[in-house]
């Protein structure tokens, strides 16, 4: 019993940090512009794709070919904000969800165009059995994850808490008027924001790529999820972020294990309403009024 | 005072005019068109004008969007599928089990989503329509599970077989004539013009009284209900349903025909189901092309016409006259 | 006033736009034989609708360059029903009243299938489908036929080669989709004829990224065998959380990832896995006086040179759907009751797929030979005994 | 449960409402009456907690503590809608019309706790539901002629300059037929000519019977069409009276320089 329990617990946080990593591209976004993109999945799945070329195709060496990708889906963010989100003459929720609904099937489009249907396979980036703690295996990949990812929050806590950009990003979220006012250019922050977002999905499509595997279909679920996971942990906390999504991943395995299997997408939007109807603000979000 | 109430004689003239046309025009095309191909395609225009009509109601009049409505849909055409194919109900005495049955859940689930706003409504919609999706593939003994629910019969009445191309178009487009103008007539009244209120500031909307949630919820039911007559439509007239022709995509192509058509504005829905019904036929021709010009249409008409075509091609038109009068006056 | 005016204007606008759209005009040439194909070209069963949609016009090209049927050359009319039934209804729909086609071969999908079986009822004309779901030629219908082995056949295949390993109690573990959902179906139904117990019953969702819940379930149920029913990418996960969980019973998988992609990507996890296939995959294995080498060898190599790609088993089903037709065409003067007799007639056609006997009460024709056993060793296929 | 009042004439009653966001309280203890056919004004510094009255006695917070009556019945037990219909009616600082719709629907949707077509009515458009919709817009017209905007009636709304915008929002206020009509700051953003219009309209509606509680920055206009003038400042009560007395009061005076 214990070791299936202990099983479920590592089956969940190979998922719950895949999940997280994704959460954290939304949560990155939209605590710096109020803004959710639907496209954030295909961002993931284009960074698959393209470590598939740089690394496995080109022969580029891993730590170059993970740089390179970052840099290009950061860039492809930079042109998204610029050609698809600035250019809106009506800033509604419903205009920017259905161009950034639009937006990912632009680039899932592209990535069928670009690397077949086929899933592309990608070795795990160590040559490592997986690990046994008390008759449960957990796999090193999802241990790099959950450790990248704890990174990652911790360097992005501390780029917004101690930085100038950083601050002068997390007041841009709380107040664009008075943030243009102290002379902080908000469309420049907007503009860091998206490239900074689509950098963090670029940076899941990576590391989750050897265990998920790449195609261009790949990134609407996992996008999907990974917003009920940054909702769960409170949209906009970066803690948050990594919570919801090792809670949501723990959730679906135990809904597995004890439950059915058949359900399992279901455990995710379940949660997601729950959190909406009752605490919308999530576990770590900030108990706020203006947003709702 | 008198020159009002000839102004709104002669609009609901016209109006009644512009219906009459168009009852006129699915007449005669019912009438001539002999070629099946075309006659359920006309069909399945209707159906999914029927979705995009009160799908509009929520969204372009209330502005609510939802990202589930395709689970409303799935709701009527499973209700009618399963108590015909299960039970060998009449499909006239599944069709009210099938409205109730989607307007009832609509409520249920209506009442806590809906005080959710903006992004936060778009994916609780989403989420239910995704546990929806979950359930239309799981609950097999009622469904049919993934494989889809076979042997829904066609329709007939006292003794005429509706199926036919011809009949079964004149049934839905008959429908789709009734939605319109009961919409019509929502839109204009005092229901109407709160929930376009609500639309443009539920705060003020409220301090003028008027009870927003309970408004929002009404409309919200009053569109699951069109769904569900859709997808009791659709049931029957392919025979056959099964969950892919419910999921998350289809959501978004409904919401897709609502926003390009024109929101707030029931000829604009008619325009964006017929545009999206016809665009996989036309984009055929790109293969592989086509989900990056379907996503690139889409955030186009966004960008440039957050309107919708209709709206946003009238508001280019009113432009260019405006200007075209400007110097006259000067 | 203004507002009126304008909607009027707009209303006609609209119904002028409509018009336009409803009656594209479309052409049709004379003396032809028109063939309708519809497959999942892209969306979430593109891996079958692909290689279906190549091989299908592939043998168009080949019956045209040996100058036709009966001096008709042929035209493949082939759409792309993203695996939504809604769209199958759709195309099959055009290509039965607008296309004017004489058969149709596809859809790729159990779901897409079912669909579109109304519609070619109706109209009286020969569909055969590539899909693998038993359902769709049980109850017979008279217009519809299938060349996909059914899952009847690749159940036994596995059942019968388990009962003869003494094996007892199995887990199974299957997509959530239709291929999935009528695989599982068998598995449950075939298990007591060949002694077996399904102990465990889970399944997973076609994108999802870790079973190695299911497994962990599956494996507290002390099973002599798992076996996983589903398409790429699903099963190479399973294979390598089996991997990863160490597990000691055997797993055996379905013919759904019969092909080099699945050793590809689930990589040194797939080996000694089991999976009943058809002889396509195997084909340079085989003795050269094999019943199927030469029409393997033959489709193979034409599909070589044609697209310069390896083939998988799902091409096959449209390639033995075209060639079927092909004879069935024959001596028809286009006459698709006379088509449809034809297969019904047609008798030991040795196919990429398989021997097809068709009879009025045997719509897939597909016999015992369809399926053989392999094994994957050394990162190849092997067949097994 | 205190009597509905110790004055006949009282409509509005606030008794020792408070209210606070995050830890700060922004309305603190704060007692008033307003009186029936009265002009009465709100002001104090910015931050007084002003709106946030205004809020609390249309309902668009709870209150945390404290009682609000109106014509002696609670209140603070009704929901902000359901306050219209009792009486209360508002304008927003930063004036709120549906800009998307006409002038004249802007008004027609003023009255909607005033008429019932329903769900179902609207949809089988008895007879009934027709007079009524008949009704609503003559009422619409005519409040739009009694601010002077008959002319605008089929415009859209968002289109309009700002002052019209304003007046527009009071007809519609002025549609749900209130007994209480609270205006925000109606006299900001427009100029010298229009703030004496403004002025010449208040006083007309008081005329209708309406109770007037306005805030107000102006304080010219204030002073000089107020009965009485209630001064708030760091969310509790500063100082009430007529005009005059409060213009005397030291402590007003220090506030207002203080800050």
């Amino acid at each position: 019993m214990m070791q299936e329990l202990l099983q479920y617990l590592f089956g969940g946080i190979t998922n719950g940090a895949i999940y997280a990593v994704i959460a954290l591209g939304f949560s990155t976004l939209y605590s710096a512009t109020d803004l959710i993109n639907f496209a954030q999945g295909e961002f993931v799945m284009l960074g698959a794709l393209l470590l598939v070329t740089l690394w496995l195709n080109l022969g580029l060496p891993l730590p170059l070919a993970f740089v390179l990708v970052v840099l290009a889906v950061g860039l492809a963010g930079i042109i998204f904000e610029r050609l698809a989100i600035r250019t809106v003459s009506k800033p509604d929720p419903i205009v920017l969800v259905i161009i950034t609904v639009g937006a990912s099937i632009f680039l899932r489009g592209l990535g069928m165009v670009g690397w077949g249907r086929d899933p592309l396979a990608i070795p795990s980036f160590f040559k490592l059995d997986s690990i046994e703690i008390a008759g449960a295996y957990l796999l090193p990949q999802s241990l790099f994850i959950v450790i990248t990812v704890t990174i990652l929050v911790a360097a992005l806590t501390f780029f917004y808490k101690k930085t100038l950009t950083g601050k002068a990003m997390s007041a841009c979220a709380i107040n664009k008027k008075a943030a243009s006012l102290l002379g902080i250019g908000t469309e420049r922050m907007t503009l860091m924001a998206f490239a900074l977002a689509t950098g963090l999905g670029a940076v899941a499509g990576v590391m989750i790529a050897p265990i998920t595997m790449a195609t261009y279909d790949m990134g609407s679920m996992l996008g999907l999820k990974g917003f009920c996971a940054a909702m769960l942990g409170g949209l906009g906390s970066l803690w948050g972020a990594l919570i919801g999504g090792l809670l949501l991943g723990i959730a679906e395995a135990l809904g597995v294990g004890f439950v059915s299997s058949g359900l399992k997408d279901a455990i995710a939007f379940l949660l997601l309403l729950l959190i909406l109807y009752i605490r919308p603000t999530g576990i770590l979000g900030a108990k706020s009024s203006h947003r709702f | 005072m008198n020159e009002n109430w000839f102004d709104a004689m002669k609009q609901s003239w016209k109006k009644g005019l512009a219906f009459f046309v168009f009852a006129g025009v699915i007449f005669f095309a019912g009438l001539f068109l002999d070629n099946y191909f075309y006659q359920q395609q006309l069909t399945f225009i209707g159906i999914f004008t029927l979705l995009a009509v009160g799908l509009n109601m929520l969204m372009g009049y209330a502005g609510q969007i939802s990202l589930g409505h395709a689970a409303f849909y799935g709701i009527g055409a499973y209700t009618t599928g399963a108590l015909t194919v299960h039970l060998g109900w009449s499909p006239w005495a599944s069709l009210p089990c099938a409205l109730a049955a989607s307007g009832i859940i609509a409520y249920i689930v209506g009442k806590p989503t809906l005080k959710l706003s903006g992004y936060y409504l778009g994916m609780g919609t989403l989420g239910f329509g995704m546990i929806m999706h979950v359930l239309f593939r799981e609950w097999g003994s009622i469904t049919g599970g993934p494989n889809g629910l076979v042997g829904i019969p066609s329709l007939s009445l006292w003794g005429i077989d509706l199926s036919t191309g011809r009949n079964y178009l004149w049934v839905v487009w008959g429908c789709v004539l009734i939605t319109f103008f009961i919409c019509d007539r929502l839109v204009n009244s005092r229901v109407g013009r709160a929930l376009r209120a609500i639309h443009f500031s539920e705060q003020a909307a409220s301090a003028v009284g008027v009870d927003t949630a309970k408004a929002k919820l009404q409309v919200f039911v009053f569109s699951a209900i069109i769904a569900a007559l859709a997808g009791f439509l659709y049931a029957h007239l392919v025979m056959f349903i099964s969950p892919g022709s419910f999921n998350f995509l289809v959501s978004v192509k409904l919401v897709a025909m609502v926003v390009i058509g024109g929101m707030a504005s029931i000829w604009g829905a008619l325009l964006g189901s017929t545009l999206l019904t016809m665009l996989p036929e036309w984009l055929h021709a790109f293969s592989d092309y086509e989900m990056v010009i379907y996503g690139g249409i889409l955030m186009g008409v966004m960008i440039f016409l957050p309107q919708g075509l209709t709206r946003g091609v009238l508001d280019i038109y009113e432009k260019f006259r405006i200007e075209r009068k400007q110097p006259a006056k000067d | 006033m203004k507002a009126g005016k304008m909607k009027t204007l707009a209303t006609l606008a609209v119904c002028i736009v409509l018009a336009g759209l409803v009656f594209a005009p479309g052409a049709f040439a004379k003396d032809t034989y028109k063939i309708g194909g519809i497959f999942s070209v892209t969306g979430g069963a593109s891996f079958l609708g692909a290689p279906e949609k190549m091989s299908m016009q592939m043998v168009v090209d080949q019956i045209n360059a040996a100058g036709g049927i009966d001096g008709h050359m042929l035209e493949a009319v082939i759409y792309d029903t993203k695996g939504d039934p809604t769209e199958a209804v759709n195309f099959a729909n055009k290509l039965i009243n607008k296309d004017r086609v004489l058969a149709i071969v596809g859809p790729s999908t159990t779901p897409t299938t079912m669909a579109v079986i109304p519609l070619c009822v109706r109209a009286r004309l020969p569909l055969i489908s590539c899909a693998a779901g038993n359902g769709i030629v049980n109850p017979i219908q008279p217009y519809v036929f299938k060349t996909a082995q059914s899952d009847i056949q690749a159940v036994a295949t596995i059942y019968a080669y388990m009962k003869e390993q003494g094996m007892k109690k199995i887990a199974i573990l299957c997509v959530d989709n239709g291929f999935g959902a009528s695989g599982a179906v068998q598995l449950r139904e075939q298990a007591a004829k060949f002694g077996l117990e399904v102990v465990s019953d889970e399944s997973y969702g076609g994108k999802d990224t870790d079973m190695t819940a299911q497994l962990t379930k599956a494996r507290k149920a002390a099973p002599d065998a798992l076996v996983c029913w589903g398409t790429n990418p699903g099963p190479a996960v399973v294979a390598k959380n089996a991997q990863q969980l160490k597990l000691d019973f055997p797993l055996f998988m379905s013919h759904g990832v019969a092909s080099p992609k699945f050793i590809d990507i689930a990589g040194d996890a797939c080996e000694g896995i089991m999976l009943p296939t058809g002889a396509v995959l195997i084909a340079d294995t085989l003795a050269a006086d094999y019943h199927q080498k030469a029409a393997l060898d033959k489709y193979i190599s034409d599909y070589k040179n044609a697209y310069n790609a390896g083939v998988s088993g799902f091409g096959g089903y449209a390639y033995d759907a075209m060639k079927i037709l092909e004879i069935a065409l024959k001596g028809t003067n286009g006459d698709k009751a006379k088509i449809r007799d034809n297969i019904e007639a047609i008798q030991g056609y040795i196919g990429v797929t398989g021997t097809f006997n068709f009879s009025p009460t045997e719509h897939n024709g597909l016999g015992a030979d369809s399926f053989l056993m392999v094994e994957i060793a050394d990162g190849t296929w092997k067949v097994m005994k | 449960m205190k009597n509905s009042g110790s004055n006949e004439n009282s409509l509005l009653r606030i008794e020792n409402a408070s209210i606070s966001f995050g830890g700060v309280k922004a309305v603190r203890d704060v007692s008033f009456e307003v009186q029936k056919g009265a002009i009465q004004a709100l002001i104090g510094p910015n931050g007084a907690g002003k709106t946030t009255l205004f809020n609390l006695i249309t309902g668009v917070f709870p209150l945390d503590s404290g009682h609000i009556y109106f014509q002696g019945q609670d209140a603070a037990k009704r929901k902000n809608f359901q306050r219209v219909s009792m009486g209360i009616a508002r304008t927003f600082q930063n004036v709120e019309l549906f800009t998307g719709m006409t002038v004249l629907e802007n008004v027609m949707v003023g009255q909607h706790v005033r008429t019932k077509t329903g769900f179902l009515g609207a949809i089988a458009r008895l007879p009934k539901s027709r007079r009524e919709e008949a009704e609503i817009r003559e009422k619409a017209m005519h409040w739009l002629k009694f601010v002077g905007l008959d002319h605008a009636a089929d415009s859209r709304a968002g289109d309009l300059a700002f002052g019209w915008q304003r007046s527009v929002e009071i007809a519609r206020a002025l549609a749900s037929e209130p007994q209480l009509l609270l205006l925000d700051e109606p006299a900001a953003g427009l100029n010298a000519n229009e703030t004496g219009q403004l002025g010449d309209l208040m006083r007309q509606i008081r005329d209708l019977g309406v109770t007037l509680l306005l805030v107000e920055h102006d304080m010219s206009l204030t002073m000089e069409i107020s009965d009485r003038i209630v001064v708030l400042d760091q969310g509790a009560k500063l100082s009430e009276g007529a005009p005059r007395e409060v213009q005397a009061d030291e402590k007003v005076i220090a506030a207002y320089l203080g800050t």
